[in-house]
């Protein structure tokens, strides 16, 4: 599904790509700092906030980020049958996979809301997603003012 | 400057300036930051450094420190673990400058700068807003409650004992020993089953081991370091308390129930039924006359689909007893029928061939084909087809013995679930594979023996005296915060609830992995400090906001938010 | 209540820090005595560090471990000696005395930015390829960080790196130090020195080191690692294009009167693990096992080994008797492997794109016992009996626990 | 059937069993909830129109001494309501005791319900909300995000939905939030407010429509729930109707899966990626 454009203005334009990666410190976080080791050029797209565990993010702390007009959210956790806390993954998986439905009932691209669950703990791995997931944004329109801040 | 932030920017030496020019940082994060102090340093990470860091935050009294140098993998923990070390401690955090983002946007260096800028000012947010979980004492009672006085419970208990730790030995039986009161002897080396428990009792025998016979564990509350044990001993409800539990409770013989017309045919037995013939042939002088033909049948129900596994000692057991059957008397013909033989490792593997030496005859079935047991009224042979000749064999048989797996007690279920451990597909419980393999997602909590999985009596006791050596590690560290022994550097922290925020409406509770959030009466649900890992599973399902990690709160991730967004729309 | 200060009395030795030394050192630590723990390598982890995944739960090899070692750098009871080896165990007047040797690397990786400018240095003024970015031990370590490793026979020691280093991290002086030698009295001694890999080519009808596509069990999983050389890709050494067949060979060298007269215990499921990796990769691939006994005894490998099965892994019970090549259109060559079909009873020749030999694994000696029995020794993991990693943890706090035990009757108190 | 209901509530007033009865009273021309506590009352007992009644039950139990119960003339939503409340403790269980009528065909539809029947009762029919033109048109159609922002817009942040919401109990609520919500922005930020609650509700609304029956602004909050309790279904497997899903976001749920990614491309091999 793609989304429509809501506003002219915002779609051809060149912008810049925003996103944050909410990335486990377990594992993506590892795959993060693996591609800096290896000096990979990167999108500067991403801004990284490590958190504990996948399953602490807030969905609705993913909702307040795309409100404050950010293109994407990534979470990255551990690989499903890997989590550091005891399978706390695969709860969280559902609950986001939940989110990812939200997005695209109202119209939404789900694709805003990436997940990954152990494909980023390598180097290449998280600069393969971090470019693909800059590629499909930048495909998209900016998340519109007027939905995010009605006038 | 006492009270304002203070943000060093590690150059690496200046080897990060040219990706991340000075000025640019400066003009970007002063202007966004104003109220911090920024200063450029070329290298953190030597010691004399940290101690240089350490002294000028003493000398400029600075409300919080965030240090922009390199990845925490590679000098930035130390980094913070040096300035923690120094005494002088400030909120402190870091940022990575290097790897997450001078190395990786080398080819943007306005972006990179740009980034740089923002990943420096959300380090200011969420260090400004970051609050710490408050340290939190846990009472350890020295003292461990083992389940099961089979070999891993009389290791376990017997280790602890000799390392100065009181141990409450509960077991349903009235005799201590386990299954290998019913097995005459062990393999691989065919010692009496006694010879080797011998030892193991002597040790049991300590003072500070107090055996409860006849005794099962009814309900089990409480948390790592203070457990609550309800038992039935005897007939008698009694309660224990102890700082750890292991569980020794072992699992239970796979008994034949008309398989290969086992309660048709006289003369098929089990194996286990083996092992008291054997007890009484074995100490008959001359050999007694009988078997001239005996043929064991390897993986009854197992490895299939009801019981999909693969018991791991019913191999060497065949082995041990086809050569006892031989001793007793070179003439009678042993056969042993087989999927594979499964005798991994060195002394194993030496028992097979050993087996081989003897005499014993192995013959491969396929499972779709299975050997049939012919006789009327006594079993007189085994038909089966070779598998790797396609041959048909008529092997006569006088004794036709069933291999005997091992399954899960049924009380282990009720045990696990007390504690909220996991069991795996077959009903044996889990441990945190691969690095801790007998310790239970809880701490505190440990496995071995076959009640983890069916091990031989030798494993069992080693697996008792590694459980019992992390039960006292568990024990010993008591005042040491383990979570930052064992997370240098860690962000995690420990849940809170905000009573006056909470509805009490249970989902930390369903949620928490660790069994640490719960109610308690009509009060607000309370977090145990010692269960929680500090994940956040609870923050990210409490609908009003009342759970949180102080280290990883809403509030100052979503500061954090603020300053990625797009400046257009702030 | 803290850990009792045992700081005053002899430490306890671990020779070898990979999952069953490593286990063994943090489990006596926890009890609160001091331990000195000896590796040989610059790095923490040992074999296991070398793998991309474990059985069964498909897991990331090095990130388990690489917590457990971050732990027990920073565990202040803990010593750890890298780059070391324990040369002699001696028994002087009832005290065990440990000789230890220690060759320091030409870079400190402690003192290393990673900047690169050493490199930089040298291609300006010394034969190129004299220093090259590798992470500190092995190749395919995710973990740890690449640093400058400076070949000691290409350096004409003329000292640029030196010079050019911001931090005083390489000196291409250490490479022709000898060995610092340390005696250290000892309470106790762990050993933890784990396996090698026998050479395969000690069996010829395999043909190892004759083709490139023949690989040994551990250099099949460095080229197939994602963090190794093809990040995660599967392809052929000879010529790089994706292979359509892949043959695992077990018990090469193993469970044979020739060689190794025992299982090596760990290859069954190491074979079944990479073959599912290779069908997930590669699922048009047609990969096939030959195993003797197909081993999987331990928990949930035999949901493992049925899972591989269901997945299109081909289990041959067969021992093949010979690995020959194949010329391959447009040159080069393939591999055949020719063996008895226990299921059609009939002799077949297949062919295999690459083939993996399995199953050589022998422990490391015990170093240091020759001349005197210090007659405390206990061994531990696979220096003991072939065991995977959740054995050989296990083993490990085994033997700290009897470690402990022998302690606690010595001094007479508990931890 | 009108009559066995109201000699059902005045065998429980007869019988002390309950303080009292919350039921629909009709009076003086109007209908309004009322707590019948004499057997006389009765009389005056309305059933329509429809009128979910188990958040004014729940305000009423809160105040109940220990021991007191509470009668409560509900639908099927109610009832869902009050055993999810009663699930999250926010009720003692048996402080309740509910009277179940069920809907209408005609009410099912006006209401978009799968379940429009009681437990016990002779299940009437519901209707699939999913099959609707209405949900259709708001949940599927290409242009959506313009009716929903067209929606949104007219949003007058009165926390209406949240108030008459059965299962919107909690003492602390994100919507007022300024971390969560700004603050004194009226209409609110839509992916903040409105999503936010959805996901609140996502594993627990019980279809009731309070939320949108009492929407100033007739914003179609029901469909936006409605959607959300399928996508919920369709990933649990759980499809039975009136399956509770409660808790489902909490409960860990093991399946074969190993590693994901929801972009699909970097899968271990995948690998199309030069270092």
């Amino acid at each position: 599904m793609t989304e429509p454009a809501l506003d002219i203005r915002t779609t051809n334009a060149h912008r810049e790509i925003r996103a944050v990666v909410f990335a486990c410190r377990w594992c993506a976080l590892l795959g993060a700092d693996r591609a800096g080791k290896e000096r990979i050029d990167l999108p500067a797209s991403f801004r990284i906030i490590p958190v504990e565990c996948a399953a602490g993010v807030e969905p609705d702390l993913v909702l307040r980020a795309l409100a404050d007009g950010l293109d994407g959210v990534a979470v990255m956790g551990c690989h499903l049958g890997g989590c550091r806390h005891n399978e706390a993954n695969r709860p969280a998986r559902l609950r986001l996979l939940l989110l990812q439905d939200l997005l695209e009932i109202i119209g939404l691209d789900r694709r805003r809301l990436l997940l990954s669950w152990g494909t980023a703990h390598e180097g290449y791995q998280f600069a393969g997603l971090m470019r693909e997931f800059t590629a499909i944004l930048a495909g998209l329109p900016a998340v519109d003012p007027t939905l995010v801040r009605p006038c | 400057m006492s009270g304002t932030p203070l943000v060093l920017i590690c150059t690496c030496h200046e080897t990060l300036s040219r990706a991340l020019p000075k000025h640019a940082l400066r003009i970007g994060i002063i202007s966004r930051m104003p109220a911090a102090h920024l200063e450029f340093v070329p290298s953190l990470c030597r010691q004399e450094d940290m101690d240089r860091t350490a002294g000028l935050l003493e000398e400029t009294k600075h409300s919080a420190v965030l240090l922009a140098a390199c990845s925490p993998f590679a000098r930035g923990n130390k980094v913070i673990e040096g300035l923690a070390r120094s005494n002088y401690a400030i909120p402190a955090s870091l940022v990575d400058l290097r790897e997450g983002c001078a190395w990786i946007h080398g080819g943007n260096p306005e972006a990179a700068a740009a980034k740089a800028v923002d990943l420096v000012c959300m380090g200011l947010a969420g260090l400004t807003r970051r609050e710490r979980s408050p340290n939190f004492h846990v009472q350890r009672e020295r003292r461990v409650l083992v389940v099961g006085a089979g070999p891993a419970g009389l290791a376990a208990a017997g280790t602890l004992a000799q390392l100065g730790i009181e141990v409450i030995l509960a077991d349903r039986m009235s005799r201590q020993g386990g299954l290998l009161n019913q097995i005459g002897r062990l393999f691989p080396r065919n010692t009496p089953s006694q010879e080797f428990l011998a030892p193991l009792l002597q040790d049991a025998a300590h003072p500070a081991v107090n055996f409860l016979p006849k005794t099962s564990v009814t309900r089990t509350d409480g948390d790592p370091g203070r457990f609550e044990a309800r038992l039935s001993c005897d007939g008698q409800n009694k309660t224990v308390i102890a700082g750890a539990l292991i569980l020794a409770c072992g699992a239970m013989p796979v008994l034949p129930e008309n398989h290969f017309r086992s309660g048709e045919l006289s003369g098929v037995i089990s194996q286990l039924e083996l092992e008291t013939r054997l007890r009484k042939l074995e100490g008959q002088e001359p050999a007694p006359p009988g078997i001239t033909g005996a043929v064991f049948i390897q993986c009854m129900a197992a490895r299939e689909d009801a019981r999909p596994y693969c018991s791991s000692i019913c191999c060497p057991t065949a082995l041990k007893n086809a050569l006892r059957l031989k001793n007793i008397n070179r003439e009678i013909c042993v056969t042993i029928l087989h999927r594979g033989i499964t005798t991994p490792g060195r002394t194993l593997e030496e028992l097979y061939r050993q087996a081989m030496a003897s005499g014993i005859r192995f013959v491969a079935f396929s499972p779709a084909d299975p050997p049939k047991v012919r006789g009327d009224n006594f079993v007189n042979a085994v038909s089966l087809t070779d598998a790797l000749s396609a041959r048909r064999l008529d092997i006569a048989a006088d004794l036709v013995v069933l291999s005997t797996p091992l399954r899960p007690r049924p009380e282990t279920a009720s045990l696990a679930g007390d504690l909220g451990l996991r069991l795996d597909g077959m009903g044996f419980v889990c441990g945190t594979e691969p690095m801790q393999p007998l310790a239970a997602p809880l701490h505190g909590v440990y496995l071995c023996g076959a009640v983890r999985w069916p091990v031989s009596a030798q494993d069992a006791v080693d697996q008792g005296r590694a459980a019992a050596v992390k039960a006292a590690t568990f024990l010993t560290q008591g005042g040491v915060d383990q979570k930052r022994l064992f997370l240098p550097g860690s962000q995690s922290g420990i849940a809170s609830i905000r009573a006056e925020a909470c509805s009490r409406c249970g989902r930390c509770v369903a949620g928490c992995p660790y069994g640490a959030c719960r109610r308690e009466g009509n009060e607000v649900i309370s977090v145990s400090g010692i269960r929680c890992r500090g994940c956040g599973l609870c923050a990210a399902v409490c609908p009003s906001g009342a759970a949180r990690i102080p280290e990883q709160d809403s509030a100052s991730m979503r500061a954090m938010l603020r300053e990625i967004a797009p400046r257009i729309i702030q | 209540m803290n850990a009792p200060d045992r700081s005053d009395s002899l430490p306890i030795l671990v020779v070898g820090a990979g999952v069953a030394g490593l286990t063994a050192a943090m489990d006596l630590a926890g009890l609160g005595v001091s331990v000195h723990l000896v590796e040989r390598e610059s790095h923490l982890g040992g074999q296991v560090m070398r793998l991309d995944k474990l059985y069964p739960s498909d897991h990331c090899g090095f990130c388990p471990v690489w917590t457990e070692g971050a732990a027990c750098l920073s565990h202040p009871l803990i010593t750890l000696h890298r780059n070391t080896s324990l040369e002699v165990l001696a028994n002087e007047d009832g005290r065990v005395i440990a000789l230890l040797a220690t060759c320091p690397p030409a870079v400190d990786s402690d003192a290393c930015i990673f900047c690169g400018l050493c490199l930089e240095a040298c291609e300006a003024g010394g034969v190129r390829g004299t220093i090259k970015m590798q992470p500190a031990g092995l190749p395919s370590d995710p973990a740890t960080q690449p640093v400058p490793y400076l070949n000691p026979v290409l350096c004409s020691r003329c000292g640029e790196c030196r010079g050019a280093c911001p931090t005083g991290a390489i000196d291409p002086g250490r490479l022709d130090k000898p060995p610092l030698e340390v005696r250290l009295p000892v309470a106790d001694v762990i050993f933890a020195t784990g396996f090698t890999e026998r050479n395969p080519a000690m069996v010829p009808e395999y043909l190892a080191d004759s083709h490139p596509d023949i690989f040994t069990a551990m250099d099949f999983e460095a080229w197939i690692a994602e963090a190794g050389p093809n990040a995660g890709q599967i392809s052929r050494r000879l010529n790089g294009k994706t292979p359509r067949s892949i043959g695992f060979i077990q018990c090469v060298g193993a469970r044979d009167q020739r060689f190794l007269s025992y299982c090596s215990s760990v290859c069954c499921m190491h074979a079944l693990k990479q073959a599912r990796w290779v069908k997930r990769r590669l699922p048009a691939a047609s990969v096939a096992i030959f195993f003797t006994d197909l081993r999987a005894e331990g928990k949930g490998y035999e949901a493992y080994a049925r899972a591989a099965a269901m997945e299109g892994v081909l289990l041959v019970r067969s021992r093949p008797g010979l690995v020959f090549r194949l010329p391959e259109e447009g040159g080069g060559s393939t591999l055949a492997v020719h063996y008895e079909d226990t299921n059609s009873r009939q002799l077949i020749t297949a062919e295999f794109d690459i083939v993996v030999l399995n199953g050589g694994l022998t422990a490391c000696p015990l170093p240091g016992q020759s001349g005197s029995d210090a007659g405390t020794g206990n061994a531990c993991g696979f220096c003991q009996e072939p065991a995977d990693v959740s054995r050989s943890v296990v083993q490990g706090s085994r033997a700290a626990a009897l470690a402990a035990m022998r302690l606690a009757r010595r001094t007479g108190g508990g931890p | 059937m009108h009559s066995t209901l109201q000699d059902r509530i005045r065998q429980m007033l007869a019988g002390h069993e309950v303080v009292g009865v919350l039921g629909l009273r009709e009076h003086e021309g109007a209908v309004g909830p009322h707590v019948f506590t004499a057997e006389e009352d009765t009389a005056r007992l309305v059933v329509e129109p429809k009128w979910p009644l188990a958040k004014t039950g729940w305000m009423i139990v809160r105040s109940l001494p220990a021991g007191k119960a509470l009668g409560l003339v509900c639908r099927g939503c109610d009832i869902r309501a009050i055993e999810e409340l009663v699930r999250a403790e926010q009720i003692r269980p048996g402080a309740l005791r509910t009277i179940g009528i069920s809907c209408s065909a005609g009410q099912a539809e006006v209401c978009l319900c799968e379940t429009p029947f009681v437990p016990g009762e002779e299940p009437s029919v519901g209707v699939d909300p999913m099959s609707m033109p209405a949900v259709r048109r708001l949940c599927r159609d290409p242009d959506r995000l313009n009716t929903w922002r067209e929606h949104f817009r007219r949003c007058i942040k009165c926390y209406g939905c949240r108030n008459s919401c059965p299962i919107c109990v909690c003492p602390a609520c994100k919507l007022e939030d300024d971390g969560y919500v700004t603050t004194g922005m009226v209409p609110p930020d839509p992916l903040a407010f409105h999503l936010i609650r959805t996901m609140h509700l996502a594993d627990r609304c019980v279809g009731c429509g309070a939320c949108q029956d009492s929407c100033p602004s007739g914003l179609p909050l029901l469909s936006l729930h409605l959607a959300m309790r399928r996508a919920l279904r369709e990933r649990t497997g759980n499809l039975n109707a009136t399956g509770a899903l409660s808790l489902m976001l909490t409960a860990s749920h093991e399946d074969g899966t190993l590693w994901e990614d929801t972009l699909g491309s970097g899968k271990p091999g995948g690998g199309e990626y030069e270092r």
